[in-house]
């Protein structure tokens, strides 16, 4: 089955990215597809390159990154919500690309799921 | 084909599982997540709430989200069915279409 | 417009939750509806709870310094996005009627706005 | 010497303004400001419950978040003051602390 | 720590009304007490709603890949924090009681944590 | 009389951050003093050099600037806060500066009045 995923906040301030991570982790591990997480509204600020979180905590950009390369998951930050935000090319974290709020809609028809977290 | 509900938020300080409970459909699947699990143990101000639902929903609670937060999953309320997150992929794949209560 | 013809029409549910000004998200979500209007998919907007509020008549956010995008919900109708619904219950509550309203609605019951929702194939709340 | 205390959520949504009540003290400040400010109209469902507020507390709205919402300021419950951004500024002035109910 | 020396000594409350791990306001809040000690201020620390869950026993987030940082509670102590405030009603109708709790506390009625709040020269809640 | 406030939420999402604004604003026409704007949380994100918000929107960074540049407001970003979120000198706006949370501590030490604005 083809997921989509929506992440509506940002990293560290809501559980939403994490949420979302797991649930791609476990969609994945379940021989699922993920045709593409979206990340809109303060959800783009997950695409930061210059995130530092201590040590001992779980760096959430990170996390997406890998999930990228591990499993080529189309990370997309909506173009507009970014360039509100200070997400714009120059500080975007490898592995994130930046397009269109079309992304997003055509995830929701391409895919059989498109399941949100957010705050 | 039934509708999958998430509820991400504590019961006792924001309206979201009141308006998911009150906009379901018989049948639909609930599944309580990050700060929504609270609504799910027993003995609390909601736990009453929870018990009449369960008569009409198919209630769901996220374990790795109640042992986070210091609760065992064996203290849910009667009829809510603890999961981890391959049980919210299958709750996810298995309902038509997945409505967030944020 | 090519790859955004799928052929594809599936049933999308918009529900407002969340009253405007206060948080980014009513602007935001009428940014994805007004997207949504090229893909030719059958477009619904639900207005439950705080979500009410972002279609009241008379919004001048100047002294916030705050844009008012409250005129373009009345323009989805040019973009044929027509499907309005708002829930009775919440506006009682509040205490407004359909003449507080700033573009025409359906107004359904609680119990039929639940009805609506089950009928939808992808539903994005904010 | 009197505490202000701000409120921003709307009480249809969250505790906030519920918690506020529960905890200010008699003759305290209280002002509605952002998407708490529905709670200062008459014609609500709370609008009982701040007429009662009225009668123990002062009780203040931003008219700016008023006006940005489509709200007639002429129209808030009776007993509820209505000011402005420099109004909120004397508020803090005149109480000893500003407890922000977030 | 000459500059952290001020000769004044206030009244600091910090008031926890949102669980942990939901959101981040229950870390960074903790961050703050423990600078807070450096100061010599007279430092509260209440739970009241959700801000109760906190100091619930037993947290274990690791399987939904986050920070325990429940222990840091334990370790206010150390820092000379001792005032710690956690409401009645608020553990009743969450079906807590003191043992479920990972620190000592006071617990206070709703009413006498209003009238120790009012006594507070500066008030920090998220 | 001498404010301090204090900003919990990012530029935006939030209103918080336009509600702090608009206070520091009104306070300095009344002829107080404002001691310092400390940032934190999500905060930290009203100072990041990036954001281009649409042209007919408020731009809240440049609004924090200009009330740093007018009346030598004191404008500090939680270092922490911001190394966990990718706001570090390298994407901090000019009239903002980085520092500890003592800063904070302080504000409400020396500070006759601290404001809170947030979620």
């Amino acid at each position: 089955m083809k997921f989509g995923i929506l992440v509506n906040e940002g990293p560290y301030n809501h559980q939403a990215s994490d949420s979302a991570y797991q649930f791609a982790k476990a969609a994945l591990e379940k021989g699922h597809e993920i045709f593409r997480v979206f990340f809109y509204y303060d959800g783009v600020n997950n695409a930061t390159s210059l995130g530092q979180p201590p040590s001992d905590d779980r760096n959430v950009t990170k996390n997406w990154q890998k999930l990228a390369e591990d499993h080529k998951v189309d990370l997309v930050v909506c173009v507009a919500a970014g360039l509100r935000r200070g997400i714009v090319e120059g500080n975007l974290a490898p592995g994130f690309r930046i397009s269109g709020l079309g992304q997003l809609i055509e995830a929701g028809i391409q895919a059989d799921r498109l399941v949100t977290f957010g705050d | 084909m039934s509708v999958l509900h998430t509820v991400n938020k504590s019961p006792f300080d924001r309206n979201n599982l009141d308006s998911c409970l009150n906009h379901a459909q018989p049948g639909d699947a609930i599944l309580l997540i990050e700060d929504a699990v609270f609504a799910a143990m027993a003995g609390t101000a909601v736990a009453g709430k929870m018990a009449d639902a369960a008569k009409t929903f198919r209630l769901h609670v996220l374990g790795p989200d109640l042992k986070a937060r210091g609760f065992d999953p064996a203290g849910v309320v009667t009829g809510v069915t603890v999961v981890d997150y391959g049980g919210f992929v299958e709750l996810a794949a298995q309902n038509k279409a997945i409505n967030a209560w944020l | 417009m090519d790859e955004m013809d799928s052929g594809i029409v599936k049933k999308f549910m918009f529900v407002n939750r969340k009253a405007p000004h206060g948080t980014v998200y009513a602007l935001e979500v009428l940014e994805m509806v007004l997207i949504s209007a090229a893909f030719d998919q059958d477009v619904h907007l639900a207005f439950i709870d705080d979500g009410i509020y972002q279609i009241k008549k008379g919004q001048a956010p100047a002294e916030i310094g705050v844009k008012n995008f409250s005129p373009t919900y009345r323009a989805l109708e040019g973009y044929d996005i027509e499907k309005l619904y708002v829930e009775a219950e919440g506006m009682a509550e509040r205490g407004l009627t359909e003449d507080d309203l700033l573009v025409p609605v359906e107004v359904l019951s609680r119990a039929e706005m639940g009805k609506l929702m089950a009928e939808m194939d992808v539903v994005l709340t904010a």
